[in-house]
């Protein structure tokens, strides 16, 4: 757990031998699977803390909403969950580079009864409910799609929002493209559908860029995560564990030009 | 000679491997007044809660009014006798307890009038009547509608025995009705019974470490001991004159 | 320090106490539930069958000893599962049976000690006096049982109130998910939670003086020391 | 069979977080609540309504509630190094556990026979003598059964710390259930049965508890 | 004339707006046997739960041995006793309940022997040897290591008695020892009270409603009514021939 307030400094992680992340059970980002973390954001976390010079790094599962606060309460030192980079988070927590880019994906009832491809849809059916994990950026896209929030209901992951459609709480579920697929993998399930002809939002923040992020008061820590980052990108790792975890390079690799600051301040947002 | 209203035949009563009765015979006559005197532990008591059908015996027969109280016939055998039946002969005999055992969400009238409603079905108004003049009788006439908490010990008895009065049984039981009172509260109760034994037909029980007063009241007095019957006779036979060693002893400890 | 933020603090009020309705109206059921599983319960324990009188016993220990939060997720995510006798509760309705169906147990055992407080005595003048057996639980038996175990009954009620934040994990939609919910867009729940912390405080803290000034009236009513222990 | 077998391995991983904050947690709410039972007795009217208001405040509100409270919002409000996770349940729920206890504690104290303080003033013995020789032994006695009782809600409750990503036993479940969702029925029951088994044990000792204080105390 | 041990002097009590006791004047004096009776409520109880420091009177002085009970010299002024003084005068005084009280997590023998060694740290295998002399006279040598819940009641009384006596108080109190008693185990304590009263020269107080026996051991009785001491005298004189018509009142209730 976070052994100092909002994160320890480098050096004092490197002297406890480990590091703290918060993570939210998301496939293909950071997830638990037979007792290990793994996931795209993990390993690349992971590869970055060890070339800090930190071997081990222990998970903190949290409920998707609860990590800014989490790593703000320095519960973590960072959260490595592919977290979307947004102008509202970025004044709460201090985002790193990019690590990864990813768009929406929608999972609905098998058959897709109500015939949804894309929010519109969504917005123009009042009879249809989404359910989307708490504190998600599909909940802004939503929203800004036209969706009523009577419409929308929320649950504390993403296993739960599979298991509200599965039983029929609600009509569909959304969240990045990667999350829904991979999760309807494993769900391994008839009574759903990923639906493949869904048409990307065309709102603010889509696509998303995914980075690691720090506390407020860490900014020393995110200096140095951000510089071995660099090195990593540099050398191919990133890239490698991206496509590891099932990410395309054409559609899911950011591009050189885009960085935090430019997505903070609109420019790419 | 007329016949018994209750008889015991050989009656046996063991809690668990104990036994407390070991046959006990006894005849209660019409208007007859009996008390029982004993030791502590004797098994007055339980002989008075099987007639009341609080105990079961575990052999023997009791009659009451000519009827087997704990069998009945069913297809020409006998067997255990159930509620319906228990019910039937219950009706003749009433109970007064040790410890009152007024129903205290009641207020007295209240108590005593639920049992001849409920249970004879009789007609509220005139169970009203008979139940004030029976708290009249036993001078509480000023209390009917106090509840019991709001009594002393020995009211609180004089309204358990009016509640048993007005379901006129044909056999009263008393338990040590004044073993719970403070000495001076005492009087008063046996006071009550004195003038019911007088004046009412009943056959009347009367568990009680008073001997005087059983020398006062009772026809005949049963000296109870380690479950069977010891001595029986006259009151002045049993208490003042009785040669049994046990019975003596039993007496000298009331002479401090 | 700046992570408290008053301004935050006001702001959060409306929006966590749209929540309130949902928690009151899940202990409310949950409680109403409980009142009548539990006389289940009470009858279940009363049959003389040995067995039966076992299982009973050990089904009400099993449901007591295990965390309700686990019960609410077995109803809401596994129920729904289970072949044939599956049912998809919403999670008000999840909430309404975990809680109602966890207090019975304790709900059941308060009835059991009410009837049981009631002194072998008024039994024995019941019979005596040659009531039915009907009769004797209408006039005599109840009446008695019941008004002492009031008290216990409403402290039972605000210990569920103080459970049911439990099921925002199941997604229902009372004050303390609304908290997490407003901690989450806003990024700190120090003020949201200390919100829900108040409301509860003063909510239960006035209702538990009210059912000590009630259990004192009780007890002075009639002439009862007769005090039903609280089973937690 | 298989499966039962396999989420009980995954699921015993957590055990030991279950058990190691049960019996920190239980030692601690022991501790606070003779204490603040004792102080509740105090002479002192400051000392009375100092405890008193720790007590209402804990009893007052959630558990889960003042998990989370302090999960967040000690490390931030007062920048206080609570250390692990682990700590933050033991103090949750002992300072919840233990605020109900100390009420058991002053009850028991109360309930002790007025005679049997009566006996010890006419024998002399002083305040503290009478305290530690007659009213204690007696107390204690009456307290152990309701000591058991809140032992097994502690247990229940220590449930909650999967919620601040302790990895207890209903953690590992959770991870379980999110990655096999057809198989939650199962998995939730074999957690159930897991606590009621750590249960058991409770349950026996707070009946045999029950024997105790039924003997040796005046009433 | 001797010096009394205990003097009342104008003692009041009143419990919130009620005076129970109206001004009582009353000397002890060495081995003297006092029976206090009267009816329920007169206050009697009060009266010797106020010299054993139980209840503080409201007004007056009761002095022990010499000393104020309930007030000390400070600085020259008479103030509210302490905790200290009070424990200094209690050593003289001992008292066996109506209810016994006696500590049920001990066996009897640590119920004699707790107070002789943490109060007056005597050593403990002197106690333990008084202590066992002690329950061998009250009858009960066999049953030393049982505990109390063992007992029958009157066992119990004898018990209390025997831990008030291993004190070696100068006076014992008695508050109707026997009247939570069955009657046929009233002997029993009687027999032992009147054994102490006879051999040991404690002065000792005795409320009772056992006339007979307040008249067999009694050197004087005192008869209270409504908070006021209304007669004394020697036993024969109050119980057999009062002329006051309270007390005849009061003593016909015994005669049933
Ligand atoms: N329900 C019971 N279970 C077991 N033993 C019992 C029960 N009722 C009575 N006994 C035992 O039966 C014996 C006789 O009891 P009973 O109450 O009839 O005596 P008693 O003569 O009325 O005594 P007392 O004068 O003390 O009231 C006693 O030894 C008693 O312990
Ligand atoms: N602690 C108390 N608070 C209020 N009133 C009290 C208290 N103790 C005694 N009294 C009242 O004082 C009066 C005298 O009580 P006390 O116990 O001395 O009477 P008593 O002569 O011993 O009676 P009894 O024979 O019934 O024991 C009674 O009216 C009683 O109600
Ligand atoms: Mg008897
Ligand atoms: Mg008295």
């Amino acid at each position: 757990g976070g052994d100092e307030e909002s994160g320890s400094s480098l050096d004092a992680l490197k002297e406890q031998g480990y590091v703290t992340v918060g993570f939210s059970n998301e496939a293909p980002y950071a997830y638990e699977e037979d007792g290990e973390l793994k996931g795209a954001a993990y390993d690349i976390a992971a590869a970055v803390f060890n070339e800090l010079g930190i071997e081990e790094v222990r998970g903190s599962l949290q409920d998707w909403g609860q990590l800014v606060p989490g790593v703000q309460a320095g519960q973590f030192d960072a959260i490595t969950a592919g977290m979307a980079i947004t102008p509202e988070r970025a004044e709460n927590v201090l985002f790193g580079e990019p690590e990864m880019t990813y768009g929406e994906g929608l999972v609905v009832e098998a058959g897709n009864p109500h015939d949804i491809t894309s929010f519109e849809d969504i917005a123009n059916n009042e009879d249809v409910t989404v359910i989307v994990m708490e504190g998600a950026t599909g909940i802004e896209f939503l929203r800004q799609s036209g969706v009523s929030d009577d419409q929308i209901t929320y649950a504390a992951n993403i296993p739960d929002t599979f298991a509200a459609v599965q039983s029929g709480r609600a009509d569909a579920t959304t969240g990045t493209e990667m999350t829904m697929r991979m999760a309807f993998e494993s769900a391994n399930t008839e009574d759903l559908e990923f639906v493949e002809s869904f048409e990307q939002p065309d709102v603010e923040g889509v696509p998303s860029y995914g980075a690691a992020a720090f506390s407020l008061e860490n900014e020393a820590l995110r200096e140095a995560y951000n510089e071995a980052l660099q090195t990593l990108k540099d050398n191919g790792t990133v890239q490698e564990l991206l496509e590891e975890n099932g990410f395309h390079p054409e559609s899911n690799f950011p591009g050189a030009d885009i960085t935090t600051e430019s997505i903070v301040n609109g420019d790419n947002y | 000679m007329t016949k018994p209203i209750v008889e015991y035949k050989d009656v046996h009563k063991s809690f668990g491997d104990v036994e407390v009765l070991k046959g006990i015979d006894l005849d209660i006559f019409p208007a007859e007044k009996i008390a029982v005197i004993g030791p502590s532990g004797s098994g007055k008591t339980t002989i008075i809660r099987m007639l009341m059908t609080l105990e079961e015996p575990t052999d023997g027969d009791i009659i009451v009014d000519g009827k087997n109280l704990w069998k009945m016939d069913k297809h020409g055998k006998m067997v255990e006798a159930d509620e319906k039946h228990l019910r039937e002969i219950r009706g003749d005999i009433g109970m007064v307890f040790q410890h009152f055992n007024l129903f205290p969400h009641m207020t007295i009238l209240e108590n005593c009038m639920t049992a001849p409603i409920h249970v004879k079905g009789e007609k509220k108004k005139e169970v009203k009547k008979r139940s004030i003049d029976m708290l009249e009788r036993v001078g509480l006439g000023d209390k009917i509608n106090n509840y019991p908490s709001q009594l002393s010990g020995g009211q609180k008895q004089r309204v358990a025995m009016a509640r048993a009065l007005v379901m006129r049984p044909k056999i009263m039981l008393f338990d040590e009705v004044t073993s719970a009172l403070d000495p001076e509260l005492v009087g008063e109760v046996l006071e009550v019974i004195r003038d019911i034994a007088k004046n009412d037909d009943m056959a009347m029980v009367l568990v009680t470490h008073e001997m005087d007063f059983a020398l006062d009241v009772a026809d005949k007095v049963l000296f109870l001991d380690d479950g069977v019957i010891a001595e029986q006779g006259s009151a002045s036979d049993v208490i003042e004159h009785s040669e049994n060693p046990r019975v003596q002893e039993f007496l000298s400890r009331f002479r401090s | 320090m700046n992570y408290w933020s008053f301004e935050r603090f006001f702001e959060a009020w409306p929006y966590i106490l749209k929540g309130l309705h949902i928690t009151v109206g899940v202990t409310i059921s949950a409680f109403l539930f409980a009142l009548f599983f539990g006389l289940v319960w009470t009858f279940l324990r009363r049959i003389p069958e040995r067995h039966i009188n076992w299982i009973v016993t050990w089904v009400m220990e099993f449901i007591r000893s295990t965390p309700p939060l686990v019960q609410l997720f077995f109803i809401y995510y596994a129920w729904p599962e289970i072949p044939i006798v599956g049912v998809t509760l919403s999670p008000f309705a999840s909430a309404v049976v975990g809680f109602g169906i966890h207090f019975s147990t304790y709900i059941g055992e308060i009835y059991r000690s009410g009837i049981e407080s009631v002194e072998n005595g008024q039994w024995e003048a019941a019979t005596a006096l040659n009531f039915s057996l009907l009769d004797k639980w209408r006039l005599i038996i109840l009446p008695q049982a019941f008004p002492p175990t009031i008290p216990m009954l409403g402290n039972y009620f605000i210990i569920m109130f103080k459970e049911v934040p439990l099921a925002s994990t199941i997604g229902l939609t009372g004050i303390l998910h609304m908290a997490n919910s407003f901690g989450s867009e806003h990024f700190n729940l120090i003020e949201a939670l200390t919100i829900v912390g108040i409301i509860f405080l003063v909510l239960s803290y006035p209702s538990a003086r009210l059912i000590k000034k009630l259990e004192v009236k009780l007890n002075t009513r009639f002439d009862k020391n007769r005090v039903i222990e609280p089973i937690e | 069979m298989q499966d039962i077998l396999s989420i009980s391995q995954e699921l015993s991983r957590g055990l030991f977080v279950t058990i190691s904050i049960l019996i920190a947690s239980s030692l601690f709410a022991y501790l606070m609540g003779f204490i603040s039972g004792l102080l509740r007795l105090s002479k002192h009217t400051v000392i009375r309504k100092f405890t008193g208001l720790y007590i209402e405040l804990f009893r007052g509100t959630s558990l889960i509630v003042q998990l989370f409270w302090l999960y967040y919002a000690i490390p931030m409000l007062f920048g206080i190094n609570l250390g692990s996770n682990w700590i933050i349940g033991v103090i949750a729920i002992g300072l919840n556990y233990g605020a109900y206890l100390s009420e058991v504690v002053r009850g028991s104290v109360e309930a002790v026979d007025d005679g049997q303080t009566e006996a010890a003033i006419a024998l002399n013995l002083s305040s503290f003598q009478k305290m530690r020789y007659i009213i204690l032994p007696q107390a204690v006695r009456m307290m152990l059964p309701e000591f058991g009782n809140y032992t097994i809600q502690m247990l229940k409750g220590t449930a909650l710390v999967s919620l601040i990503s302790l990895n207890d036993i209903l953690y590992y479940g959770n991870i379980l259930r999110s990655s096999n969702l057809s198989q939650a029925p199962l998995i939730y029951l074999v957690i159930l049965i897991f606590y009621f088994v750590l249960a058991l044990p409770l349950i026996f000792l707070t009946r045999k508890a029950e024997d105790i204080s039924k003997k040796g105390v005046a009433n």
